[in-house]
């Protein structure tokens, strides 16, 4: 317990802890103490961070012995190396911004002390996650992570959609945990340990089967808490939540977890091509199906969660083609930029009170601030040059052209070539529904009547986050990145950048930008009308939702009806009916005390008789 | 003699007593009838007793038991039967069945 | 006798207590609530002084041991000690019942009658106690048997409208599982010519042919698997839950089900272990079952009583999973996760009793939305051990049910891998039903808004007592959670015993 | 051969004592007028103490034998068999005789002839348990019995008290002879009445399908006294029409001198025929326990209830004698030993229901289980009595002693092999419990305020508190009954 790395979940947990006490549910101790623990833990992980860049590729451990249990011995801890740093950094930084923010946003909620504590008990989840020495271990941060989602998420409880929106989050997401823990005891009853670092110097020699087997049920997990198709249900629901919320948890980190854990694990995963394909057949189609929701969209909070959803994609894609570098650093670029973009619409959303798009028409005209971020952010989503989000994607790209081209590590070419051509798509996309939405949203005229002035808090924090964001972009990011987060063995080595591949991108872009605005200018249309008829399909995620519904939940709800049926009727009846059934007999016994002594007399004779007889017989 | 005759003899008055114990109705009858099977176990006794020629003259001895008990049998099972009479007027074994099982 | 008096001390104290209360009409009710408190307040400092003097170092042996002569003419020792694996339940057992007390406090049941009860439980706390320390089958069962007849009366004189038929039930179903676990300690007897269980053990079955094995194995776990409950045999349980006043369903759950599954590792597992390898895979499949019918079960239940009853069928399951994969492994993470189930499901019960008071109904629909918002502490309480109970890690649900997948994954030489790998895939199944009922019972009662006719007529906030019976077995809860090798360490040398495994 | 016998008083002691008071209390109620009930129960109290003084002085001492036919032939042995059932039958009686009080002062019985006919019975109790050749036994089974049929009938003015008496007269005596039949056809086989004279003789004859039959037969009259099927029939219809201290004591002591009668008879005289009466006692013990059980479900006065259930018990006692063709001297001990010892814990839980019972038929009147209502309240100490003493015939702790009873028994069935008989009687525990309990809940239930027509009499509480004092003793000592059990039938 002499590590420093303790203290990034420990003060957030302090937090949570004491603001949770009654005594310290009144608003400003509330906000002071959750200030004061995001500063904190921001400003410990600043801390940390030069130690651990100086020397890359040093792990510093520190472990407890918490669960021994046989052969397993789960000793719980601390792995502190440079990519836990820097994703550390991140979740801090993003984690702090949201607090401040929360305050002018909740400013009205009578509920604030309690989300602020359930905010600082998310932030020391996910980093627990960040700094967790041991599968187990990451999985309590990575569940608690979940539990604080699903009160977040929750918050405006009263809300049917609000709490609906709540337990799906939370189900969908443990359907994942669960095939993560399995993946977790596979793997783990293989190697004998949970160990993260042990576990990976362990890969070369586990079995084929397990590897196969434990890598797949860790994906899962992945899907689930990256919101990654088939689990990608819950995380344009999760809007219900409070915006700061939504920028928190499905943007910047709790989605990111899982991207994280797959580059923990990277060794693990590359050691399973079966897995890397999964992977990567998996990110191509969610990465398409969310740029596409996203342009369909109507509610400005959703099109950013099917982005989100999009985006996630494109980083597993690029841990899939064997880019950690590319993958991690699309990971900061986009943890920041859809931070920003958040909470750029939470101030939108707090000025018109509603998430229509429809009614935002011109609304960032009369908003400096969230004009600005807004288009800082958007045009680091789409990737255009010099936002860093060109680098990062462009980087992303070169990753998965390799795999296409079947070299290096990575997915079969078939796979490969799949995802790049998905990869290159999306980029248009995601291009086209950034147009859309920085077109609706400054498009003139701007609106009359009362808007509502964001609060300071609020205005701070996403200057902050733009400033970041802006300075992100000239900072030498991608060539600082692979020096900071060395590669694992087998991976691809550092970020592949090529100058004709950005300006093709960045042609690209600002074609799609170009038509959308000649296309709206014309008529003050809204770009999405070009989708004519199947915009419905296309909001609606392709009706997987339904699928499920019809799929999964009824039919489950069925056997359950059936089962309780059968443990009610069948079960308990065979019980209770061997009970009635002695006292049947009973009555019906009622003869052998008919009081006619003559009976009893002939029943006794006849008994001795049959005795006297058998006995006399066998012998 | 042969030891078969009496035996099969008392084997014969102790199945009439039963049959007497079966069939009557009447208590003092059934009473008669168990005082047969007794004067059958008598009649083992006393040929068995001869047969083996019991130093201990066990059969004989054992018959004047067997002759007190059913004495005292008789006494007690006259009395109790001249209770019932005194209740009820009848010595009707069939129609003593007032203690019985209760119908549910 | 030889050893130490330390045990039975703490035995004769409930006992003394429920006799005084029991035999003397004299002592008034106010004094029924002293004795009460006094008596199981000084069992737990008693209990603590037993952990403070328990040898950690040799926790696998049984400790603080009390061997003498009892009923010599058949064989019975009055031998009594603890060891890892007992003495975490007999904290437990010691702790819910100083709760149940402070509770009782503020919240007799009707008819009130608190000298009655409160000696009944007293009589209850004697006999679970008991249980857990015994070291001999008979004494063993004498103890198993102590506690039905005062839970047989705590529910037909203090429970629900259908108590007679429920409390019935319970000690007939029990009686005929403790019944035929008798008829297998007596095949074990006669074939090894003791009842001692340190004997016993160390034995490890040698001399007991395996078709005796077989017999005596099947009819303890038979016995056992009844109080537990192990799927079929579980019916008698939600209706004594759902009928039972709550500290009778808080003990229960969080006591009484524990002494099913710690006999199946304290008896089943050391004394015919070739019984217990034969039988495993089965034993296994039935748990498994209970896990997703429990679960489906209670997806569809409308009232939280029953719900969590069921609920309670599959958290068994997956101890008996554990125990059923014979590794240590598995029988640790068993019983950790007996102790953390009784820790919440204890608090659950807790929780609905005082719903269930309040609304006089446990139904969800009569409980209605809301409880968040107008009565924070009790919701936050609720969405707590509801999130506790659903396995959530961190918590000590977890860890229990986590290691026992682990150790059914790769279970011990002999037995059939695929097939326990095929249950710990139903039992994930029925993980994630189990948190999808545990999530839309809180969506149904814990969230959404208060309904309009509550809000004329506010429901009650926790009161002060029922927050402090509550506190520990959340503070128990985050501990374990947060650091479950007090209670893995403790058990770890001693199951390496039982399994007969060298460490 | 001397004619003139050399007769041990001091083992002859016990019963000499018991008789004579009997003879005693007949005399003195002939001469005395006033208090006759205080003064012939308290006479009888009296002669049960000395008696019990000289059981225990006797079994200080070495075993004491007497009516010798050869040095080791003796009719009379007061060994540790003997002893420990005449301190039964005598501690039995004991709790029935102030039981009697009540019944004598409310049903207007002539107190002399009562306390007459029960100690003669008793003294025949005690002389069965030291018989040693059949014809002792038999003789002693006719004690016992022919008191307790005019005991029966001893209600004036109720029919059914004489239709009781009737009915358990002809089963009675039809059993007899069937036993005397068989005691004939034994001493035709084997030469001799004598236990031991016997077990020679049979052994000499194996596979002899008229020395089956005779052991069948000569079974008879103590399957009557212990009231197993199929001689059973008497037990409800004799228990409801008899005054309830008779019924207890025909539940105790009669059925405990059966058992002594059938356990010298089979383990020591029919040894050599175990394989013959071994398994057909498993069937019937099996069958005993069922019926009595099943018909004791469905009950609703308290006294069928008891009298079903003590037919149950019965055949819960016979099990141990379940034995194997193979089974050796060992194991024929400890099956003595078993039945003993669970006659030793039956005695103390059934007189206390009994007693009980007798406290609540003069506070309620009407015997039905539903009548019990209210009893905590009204007796809380007897109601306590009441739940204890069904506890323990349940096999339930608090009645660890009932619970020991069975697991003794339960452990010579499987020790015997006979697995299925286990099982059996576990089954039969259940059901049982089921009706056991349906009372005792009711007696603990909160009735409506009854009216008490009596007050409780002081001596059946009296009773009941002894009888409840004996089964807590027995539930925490357990060794003290199985010890005293030990001393087995064989010799």
């Amino acid at each position: 317990m002499s590590s420093a790395a303790w203290l990034l979940p420990a003060i957030p947990f302090a937090a949570a802890l004491l603001g949770a006490l009654p005594a310290c549910r009144t608003r400003p101790r509330a906000a002071a103490i959750a200030l004061t623990g995001a500063t904190t833990t921001a400003l410990v992980a600043l801390l940390l961070l030069p130690s651990a860049l100086d020397d890359p590729t040093r792990v510093r451990l520190d472990r407890l012995l918490i669960a021994p249990a046989g052969a397993l011995q789960v000793l719980a801890g601390t792995r502190f190396d440079s990519l836990a740093a820097v994703v550390a950094v991140m979740v801090g930084v993003v984690a702090l911004a949201v607090q401040v923010y929360s305050v002018g946003y909740l400013h009205d909620d009578l509920r604030y002390p309690s989300y602020a504590a359930q905010v600082s008990l998310f932030t020391s989840a996910m980093l627990l996650v960040v700094v967790a020495s041991d599968l187990l271990e990451l999985l309590v941060g990575w569940e608690v992570m979940g539990l604080c989602s699903y009160l977040l998420i929750g918050h405006y409880r009263e809300l049917d959609y609000a709490r609906r929106a709540a337990v799906k989050a939370f189900l969908v997401t443990r359907i994942g945990d669960v095939g993560m823990l399995l993946g977790v005891a596979v793997l783990g009853t293989a190697a004998g340990t949970t160990d993260i670092g042990e576990l990976l110097a362990a890969v070369p020699r586990l079995p084929h089967g397990a590897l196969v087997a434990g890598s797949l049920l860790l994906l899962l997990g992945v899907a689930g808490k990256s919101a990654q198709f088939p689990l990608h249900v819950w995380l344009p629901d999760a809007m219900a939540g409070p915006t700061p919320i939504s920028a928190l948890i499905h943007a910047a980190t709790m989605v990111a977890a899982g991207v994280y854990l797959v580059a923990r694990l990277h060794p693990l995963f590359l050691a399973s091509t079966v897995t890397l394909d999964v992977l990567a057949l998996m990110a191509a189609v969610t990465m398409l199906l969310g740029a596409l929701a996203a342009f369909a969209q109507d509610d400005l909070k959703r099109l950013l969660a099917w982005s989100t959803t999009s985006q996630l994609a494109y980083m597993l894609g690029a841990l899939a083609a064997g880019g950690y570098d590319a993958g991690l650093l699309h990971l900061m670029v986009h943890a920041s930029a859809k931070a920003l973009l958040f909470l750029a619409a939470g101030l939108v959303l707090h000025a018109v009170h509603t998430g229509a798009l429809s009614q935002m028409r011109g609304v960032a005209r009369r908003m400096p601030v969230a004009a600005l971020a807004l288009i800082v952010g958007g045009l680091t989503l789409a990737g255009l040059p010099p936002f860093a989000g060109a680098w990062s994607k462009d980087s992303v790209l070169a990753a998965m052209k390799s795999a296409a081209g079947g070299s290096g590590p990575g997915p079969d070419q078939f796979e490969g070539v799949l995802l790049y051509l998905a990869g290159l798509a999306t980029v248009l996309i995601t291009a086209a529904y950034v147009a859309r939405l920085l077109l609706i949203l400054l498009a003139p005229p701007a609106p009359r009547g009362d808007l509502h002035e964001p609060r300071l808090s609020m205005a701070q924090s996403v200057t902050a986050l733009t400033v970041t964001c802006g300075v992100s972009t000239f900072l030498a990011l991608p060539d600082a990145l692979p020096s900071w987060l060395p590669a694992p063995a087998g991976a691809r080595e550092g970020i592949e950048l090529s100058v004709g591949g950005v300006t093709l991108t960045a042609i690209g872009v600002l074609a799609v930008f170009a038509a959308l605005w000649l296309y709206s200018h014309a008529g003050a249309r809204d770009p999405v009308l070009l989708l004519g008829s199947s915009q419905r399909r296309l909001r609606s995620g392709f009706g997987v939702d339904a699928l499920y519904d019809r799929g999964a939940v009824r039919p489950t709800r069925s056997v359950a009806a059936a089962v309780a049926e059968t443990d009610a009727s069948a079960i308990n009846h065979a019980v209770e009916g061997i009970g009635r059934s002695a006292v049947r007999t009973s009555s019906s016994l009622r003869v052998v005390g008919a009081g006619r002594v003559r009976s009893y007399l002939a029943a006794l004779i006849a008994g001795v008789l049959l005795v006297v007889v058998s006995v006399a017989v066998v012998v | 003699m042969h030891l078969a005759v009496p035996l099969v003899a008392g084997a014969l008055l102790f199945g009439l007593g039963i049959y007497g114990v079966l069939a009557r109705k009447n208590a003092v009858l059934v009473l008669m009838a168990v005082e047969l099977m007794l004067n059958a176990v008598n009649l083992n006794l006393i040929a068995f007793g001869a047969y083996l020629r019991d130093r201990f003259r066990t059969g004989e001895v054992t018959t004047l038991f067997v002759v007190t008990i059913a004495a005292a049998e008789v006494g007690v099972g006259l009395a109790i039967v001249l209770l019932l009479y005194r209740r009820r007027e009848s010595v009707d074994l069939d129609r003593a069945t007032e203690l019985r099982e209760e119908a549910a | 006798m030889s050893g130490s008096w330390a045990l039975p001390v703490i035995l004769a104290l409930p006992l003394a207590g429920a006799l005084l209360l029991l035999l003397l009409p004299e002592v008034g009710d106010a004094i029924a609530h002293v004795v009460g408190l006094v008596v199981t307040g000084s069992v737990v400092v008693g209990v603590l002084a037993l952990f403070g003097s328990f040898d950690i170092g040799r926790a696998g042996r049984p400790q603080l041991e009390l061997d003498g002569d009892w009923i010599p003419a058949i064989g019975v020792r009055f031998h009594l000690g603890v060891d890892g694996i007992s003495l975490p339940l007999v904290g437990l057992a010691a702790l819910l019942f100083l709760l149940c007390m402070v509770h009782l406090l503020r919240h007799m049941p009707e008819p009130v009658r608190p000298r009655a009860l409160i000696g009944l439980l007293l009589l209850l706390e004697t006999g679970v106690l008991a249980t857990f320390m015994a070291l001999d089958l008979i004494v063993f069962f004498i103890a198993f048997e102590v506690v039905l007849l005062p839970m047989y009366f705590v529910i037909a004189l203090w429970g629900g409208e259908r108590r007679q038929h429920a409390a019935t039930k319970f000690i007939l179903f029990t009686l005929l599982g403790s019944v035929v676990m008798l008829v297998g300690f007596l095949v074990v007897g006669t074939h090894a010519g003791t009842f001692d269980l340190v004997e016993l053990a160390g034995r490890r079955g040698a001399g007991m042919p395996r078709g005796v094995q077989d017999a005596a194995a099947a009819l303890m776990i038979l016995g056992l698997a009844v109080k537990t409950p192990v799927w079929p045999l579980h019916t008698w349980l939600p209706d004594a839950h759902t009928e039972a006043p709550t500290v009778g369903s808080v003990l229960l759950a969080g006591v009484l089900l524990k002494m099913g599954t710690y006999g199946l590792v304290r008896l089943v597992l050391p004394v015919v272990p070739q019984g217990a390898h034969d039988l495993a895979p089965a034993l296994a499949g039935f748990a498994v079952i209970g896990i997703v019918w429990g679960s489906l079960v209670c997806l569809v239940q409308r009232d939280m009583k029953r719900l969590i009853a069921y609920s309670s069928v599959g958290h068994m399951g997956f101890v008996v999973l554990g125990i059923a994969s014979l590794t240590t492994i598995g029988v640790q993470a068993a019983l950790l996760a007996n102790i953390a189930h009784g820790l919440i499901t204890g608090l659950l019960f807790f929780l609905v009793g005082a719903l269930k008071e309040r609304h006089h109904s446990s139904e969800i629909a009569v409980v209605g939305e809301g409880m968040l918002g107008q009565t924070p502490y009790l919701g936050s309480l609720l969405v707590f051990a509801g999130v506790a109970s659903l396995g959530l890690p961190g918590l000590a649900g977890f860890w229990g049910e986590a290691l026992a997948l682990f150790g059914a994954w790769r279970p011990a030489g002999g037995l059939p891998a695929v097939w326990f790998q095929l249950l710990v895939c139903l039992a994930c199944l029925g993980a994630i039903i189990t948190a999808a009922y545990f999530l839309d019972l809180l969506r149904r009662t814990a969230f959404g808004p208060v309904p309009s006719a509550r809000r004329l007529r506010p429901v009650g906030e926790a009161r002060v007592s029922e927050l402090v019976a509550w506190t520990p077995l959340v503070v128990a809860t985050v501990v374990i959670g947060l650091y479950p090798r007090i209670v893995l360490g403790l058990g770890e040398a001693a199951v390496r015993g039982v399994l007969g495994v060298s460490a | 051969m001397s004619l003139v016998q050399h007769v041990d008083g001091l083992a002859l002691a016990p019963p000499t004592a018991l008789a004579l008071t009997a003879a005693a209390v007949l005399v003195v109620d002939l001469l005395v007028r006033r208090r006759r009930v205080e003064l012939a129960v308290g006479i009888g109290l009296l002669g049960t103490a000395v008696a019990l003084v000289f059981v225990a002085v006797l079994a200080r001492g070495e075993p004491r034998a007497t009516f010798c036919l050869t040095a080791h032939a003796c009719s009379y042995e007061a060994d540790g068999f003997a002893l420990a059932l005449q301190g039964l039958v005598l501690l039995a009686l004991a709790v029935v005789l102030p039981l009697l009080t009540g019944a004598l002062r409310d049903h207007r019985l002539p107190p002399g002839e009562a306390v007459f006919l029960l100690l003669s019975s008793a003294t025949g109790a005690m002389v069965m348990a030291a018989g040693r050749d059949v014809i002792t036994l038999v003789v002693a089974l006719e004690l016992v019995s022919l008191p307790t049929f005019v005991l029966v009938g001893l209600r004036p003015g109720d029919p059914r008290s004489a239709e009781a008496a009737l009915k358990a007269f002809l089963i009675g005596v039809v059993s007899t002879a069937l036993t005397l039949y068989g005691a004939s056809l034994l001493y035709g086989v084997t030469g001799s009445l004598h236990l031991d004279l016997i077990a020679e003789g049979l052994s000499a004859h194996r596979h002899d399908p008229l020395a089956a039959a005779a052991v069948v037969l000569v079974v008879a009259g103590f399957g009557f006294k212990v009231a197993a099927v199929p001689f059973h029939f008497w037990v409800p219809d004799a228990y409801s029409g008899a005054p309830l201290p008779v019924a207890a004591y025909l539940a105790v002591v009669s059925k405990a001198a059966g058992f002594a009668g059938l356990l010298l008879l089979l383990l020591r005289g029919l040894a050599p025929y175990v394989g013959t009466w071994g398994p057909v006692l498993g069937v019937l013990a099996a069958l005993t326990m069922s019926l009595g059980n099943l018909l004791a479900l469905r009950q609703r006065t308290v006294i069928r209830l008891l009298a079903w259930s003590s037919v149950a018990q019965a055949g819960y006692m016979l099990v141990p004698l379940a034995l194997h063709a193979d089974a050796g001297r060992k194991q024929m001990q400890e099956a003595s030993t078993a039945t003993l010892g669970y006659l030793g814990f039956y005695a103390a839980m059934t007189l206390g229901a009994f007693a009980a019972a007798s406290v609540l038929a003069r506070s309620h009147g009407a015997l039905t289980i539903e009548a019990s209502r209210g009893l905590v309240r009204v007796a809380p100490w007897t109601a306590g009595v009441l739940v204890l003493s069904l506890a323990s015939l349940a096999g339930l702790p608090p009645g660890v002693g009932g619970l020991v009873a069975k697991v003794v028994v339960l452990r010579s069935a499987v020790d015997a092999g006979y697995t299925w008989l286990a099982v059996v009687m576990a089954v039969n525990t259940v059901i049982a419990l089921a009706y056991y309990l349906r009372w005792a809940v009711v007696a603990l239930s909160p009735g409506a305020a009854t009216e008490r027509p009596f007050p409780p009499a002081r001596a059946a509480v009296g009773a009941a508190l002894v009888a409840g004092a004996a089964t807590v003793v027995v539930s925490v000592v357990p060794q003290l009954v199985m010890r005293a059990a030990a001393g087995g039938a064989l010799g």
